[in-house]
């Protein structure tokens, strides 16, 4: 089979892709609104806050090519590569606010 | 309580999940929940409908009458009650109220795919496969994109022998959805009833693209077999041609005993295969 | 008026295959004994074909390469061809019958098709639940009811009855499910042990 | 770890976590008005009809080159024939008047309704109720320009810019927590309202009735131009290939 998918295109399930796609985007969220208020709670402040994003998002990507299995990803996704970069900037927001919320509660007052 | 969420739950994956289980769904009704209706909660309704459709399937009309009256107290307007409504006609062949009832629909809601779908079934049961074939041409002429309806027609035209036009609906399926093997297989089977060297040209490469997206469909394998052993002996086609289905003949025949050695049985009626 | 004699083997795998698809139309074909002669005919073993696309060819012509193969091996020969109809009123020879039966009709003479009858099928009075019918030359010859006769007459009755309660449908195999499955078997050898069972059940 | 500045507490429990606490009840609430106050639109079977048959040819024009060549070319027709396909036929001009069709009046007044009313209000509200506060510190360092950005309402000019006044700190939660509506009420929700605010600005333009003779003739140029490839033609050989691949 592996010699196949090789030659040819590989034909994917449009539905399913797009379930993954929105169940992996759903889980990207919860990431950034975890360790938005994780970095508050820490305290993080600049930079220290931005590689903390960069951290977590690295780690999201290794846990669910470890859920999809290192060599059979491509079964479920498309690119591996854009499944690290896609939605870098919408989570941001998502992660900035829970940050700024979480330190302002904390450490500001 | 706790039973009765698992059953709504469970009611609501086969739901969403458009399973049929059309017997299972009326025994959870009938153990549990007709006993709970005002328990159901904002569900209710939803599996009102589901089990209205699953007693008619198994015709226990008496049960999809409970629902469908239930069903009109909340909603007396409903198109959606009435379509449950021509159906419980038709499952009682009463097929001139049913027509009725769904005429009425399509009247007020001429986008009613449902009510129009209905109509075909209702001919379908009757008997009447020109008039219902009749219908699911005009139905496609407004949803020209509705793969189900393609695949309907395609097989009312094979059940009445129509095959050139089966062929365009199948070829209709095969454009909406281009990785299906046995769209391809099935395309190839048309094509190889229908007969002659070009449809057999034809029903080689559907029966090959099939073969190549699922190694493991038997059927176009044999199918593969088959019409290359017949283009192999064809008087019309060139020597070139012979030569080549000779050898997928080969092929095919060493690729069909492998499966059945890989199976594990020994079938000997396989000789006959041999030429 | 020529007589028809209906093996239980062959009975109750018609009646088993269109319990198990009772949403579709179903066909096989009926094996009887070679060099039979034109007076009587006994149908001993059916074989289950299709559920799925009856009047598609391919897979016809596969399948009865396959069978006749087997069945000359045996000292049988396919004399006829049973179908049931998607629709429950149906009952007619000619929406039943084609290629297959045609087929059969050119290599066999006197050839049989058989129809089983939707409507009757829960009924108790079981021989009804066939029509039976000789093709010559494309026409259609009822046979009557009294010259259709089941072998044995009495337990066939009640073994099928008892094969349907116990969902023994389940366990039958037709062409289309071996092309599904290729280990399962169309000649239905467990089956014909049960249905032997069953028979000798008093 | 505030440095320069020191917030008052109270602020935190008046200002800072009300703000928050409202624009997501805020939101939640606008989702199920919206539900309830949605209606279904009544398609026209001749939209419809225009929107389906776009759609066949589109596929018709993707996926050609699994069909043999003489069906497809039967179905270009079918689409382009000169006088009467499909995509050529003619048909009366629609003309349709936003304004006089009641129905899409009433559409646009709940879309208000829901979307720039509470928008409007609320934003006011608040504005008056918790102007003048600091609320937070942003926890890094931001340029001077951003400083209009965060400090609505509070005009010191010798303030560090990651100072957050109340009135940014609720259109900051307006935006951000768009994405947590998804988790909360599921996708395709009403409480996100910055999108709505997209859809109105390309809403118009698509409640607009429009002309399917434009959609149609750019269809009609695509479909002309499809160089029919069929993509089964040397199937056969290749599956051979494959096989002595393996075999070797």
């Amino acid at each position: 089979m592996s010699a196949k998918s090789k030659q040819d295109a590989i034909a994917y399930s449009e539905g399913a892709i797009r379930n993954n796609l929105s169940i992996v985007e759903y889980c990207r969220t919860s990431m950034a609104a975890l360790s938005g208020c994780t970095a508050g709670l820490l305290g993080l402040t600049s930079l220290h806050g931005a590689f903390f994003y960069i951290f977590a998002l690295i780690s999201l990507w290794l846990m669910i090519l470890f859920k999809a299995g290192f060599s059979n990803w491509d079964k479920y996704f498309i690119s591996r590569k854009a499944l690290l970069t896609n939605g870098f900037f919408g989570q941001l927001f998502t992660y900035i606010l829970c940050w700024t919320f979480i330190y302002g509660m904390v450490h500001v007052y | 309580m706790g039973v009765l969420k698992a059953d709504i739950d469970q009611l609501r994956k086969w739901r969403e999940n458009n399973e049929r289980k059309s017997r299972e769904t009326l025994d959870i009704w009938l153990d549990r929940l007709w006993l709970n209706i005002d328990s159901l909660g904002n569900e209710k309704y939803l599996i009102l409908e589901q089990v209205c459709i699953a007693a008619l399937d198994c015709h226990v009309l008496s049960v999809a009458k409970t629902c469908i009256e239930n069903l009109y107290k909340e909603f007396p307007n409903s198109l959606r009650v009435k379509k449950l409504e021509a159906m419980h006609f038709e499952a009682n062949e009463d097929f001139d109220n049913a027509l009725d009832i769904l005429n009425a629909i399509i009247k007020v809601d001429e986008s009613n795919s449902a009510a129009r779908k209905r109509k075909v079934a209702v001919f379908k049961a009757q008997g009447r496969i020109v008039d219902a074939i009749k219908e699911l041409t005009e139905y496609l002429k407004i949803f020209m994109a509705d793969v189900d309806a393609w695949q309907e027609l395609s097989e009312l035209y094979i059940s009445e022998n129509d095959f050139g036009k089966a062929a365009f609906c199948v070829e209709e399926l095969i454009l909406h959805n281009p990785h299906n093997h046995l769209l391809h297989q099935r395309y190839a089977d048309i094509k190889y009833t229908q007969g002659g060297v070009e449809n057999l040209e034809l029903a080689k490469s559907y029966y090959s693209q099939a073969l190549k997206m699922n190694p493991k469909n038997m059927r176009a394998l044999y199918g593969l077999y088959l019409t290359a052993s017949s283009l192999s002996t064809s008087s019309k086609s060139t020597t070139q041609k012979k030569k080549e289905a000779t050898k997928i003949v080969e092929w095919s025949l060493k690729q069909i005993k492998n499966k059945y050695a890989d199976a594990d049985v020994m079938v000997s009626a396989l000789a006959a295969l041999e030429i | 008026m020529t007589e028809v004699k209906i093996n239980a083997r062959a009975f109750c795998k018609m009646i088993l295959h269109a319990a198990k698809y009772p949403h579709c139309a179903i066909n096989g074909v009926l094996l009887a004994k070679s060099g039979a002669s034109n007076k009587e005919i006994e149908f001993l073993d059916a074989v289950p074909l299709f559920h799925i696309c009856l009047n598609l060819t391919p897979m016809a012509e596969i399948a009865l390469m396959q069978i006749d193969e087997l069945a000359s091996s045996r000292g049988l020969v396919i004399a006829g061809y049973y179908a049931a109809n998607e629709n429950l009123r149906d009952n007619s020879f000619e929406k039943a019958s084609n290629k297959i039966a045609d087929k059969i009709a050119s290599n066999f003479t006197p050839s049989y098709i058989v129809v089983i009858n939707n409507s009757k099928l829960s009924s108790e009075n079981s021989k009804s639940v066939l029509k039976v019918a000789q093709i010559t030359e494309g026409n259609f010859k009822q046979i009557e009811e009294p010259y259709i006769h089941t072998n044995p007459t009495e337990g066939t009755v009640r073994a099928t009855r008892d094969l349907l309660q116990n969902k023994a449908y389940n366990d039958l195999v037709d062409f289309d499910n071996h092309l599904d499955n290729i280990q399962l078997d169309w000649m239905n050898i467990q089956l014909n042990k049960d249905i032997e069972g069953y028979l000798q059940e008093k | 770890m505030a440095g320069d500045l020191i917030v008052d507490s109270e602020i935190r429990v008046w200002v800072f976590l009300p703000i928050v606490i409202i624009t997501f009840l805020v939101g939640i609430v606008r989702h199920y008005v919206s539900m309830l106050l949605a209606s279904q639109k009544k398609i026209e079977t001749q939209q419809l009809k225009d929107s389906q048959m776009i759609l066949r040819s589109r596929i018709l024009r993707e996926n050609a080159r699994y069909i043999p060549k003489n069906a497809f070319l039967i179905r270009r027709q079918a689409f382009n024939k000169e006088e009467d396909g499909y995509l050529t036929q003619k048909r009366p001009a629609v003309t349709q008047n936003m304004m006089t069709d009641p129905s899409m009046m009433t559409d646009m007044v709940k879309g208000n309704l829901t979307n720039v009313l509470p928008m409007i209000i609320i934003g006011g509200w608040i504005n008056w109720m918790f102007s003048g506060f600091i609320t937070t510190k942003v926890p890094f360092p931001l340029t001077l320009r951003f400083k209009s950005m965060l400090q609505r309402g509070i005009e010191l000019s010798h303030l560090d810019a990651s100072w957050v006044s109340s009135a940014s700190w609720y259109f900051l939660n307006v935006f951000g927590l768009r994405s947590i509506y998804t988790l909360v009420l599921g996708e395709n929700n009403a409480a996100d309202q910055s999108r709505q605010m997209q859809d109105q600005m390309s809403g118009a333009a698509m409640a607009m009735p429009q002309d399917p003779k434009i959609a149609f003739k750019a269809e009609w140029e695509a479909l002309e131009i499809v160089d029919h490839q069929w993509a089964l033609a040397d199937v056969d050989n290749k599956l051979f290939g494959e096989e002595k691949v393996k075999t070797d």
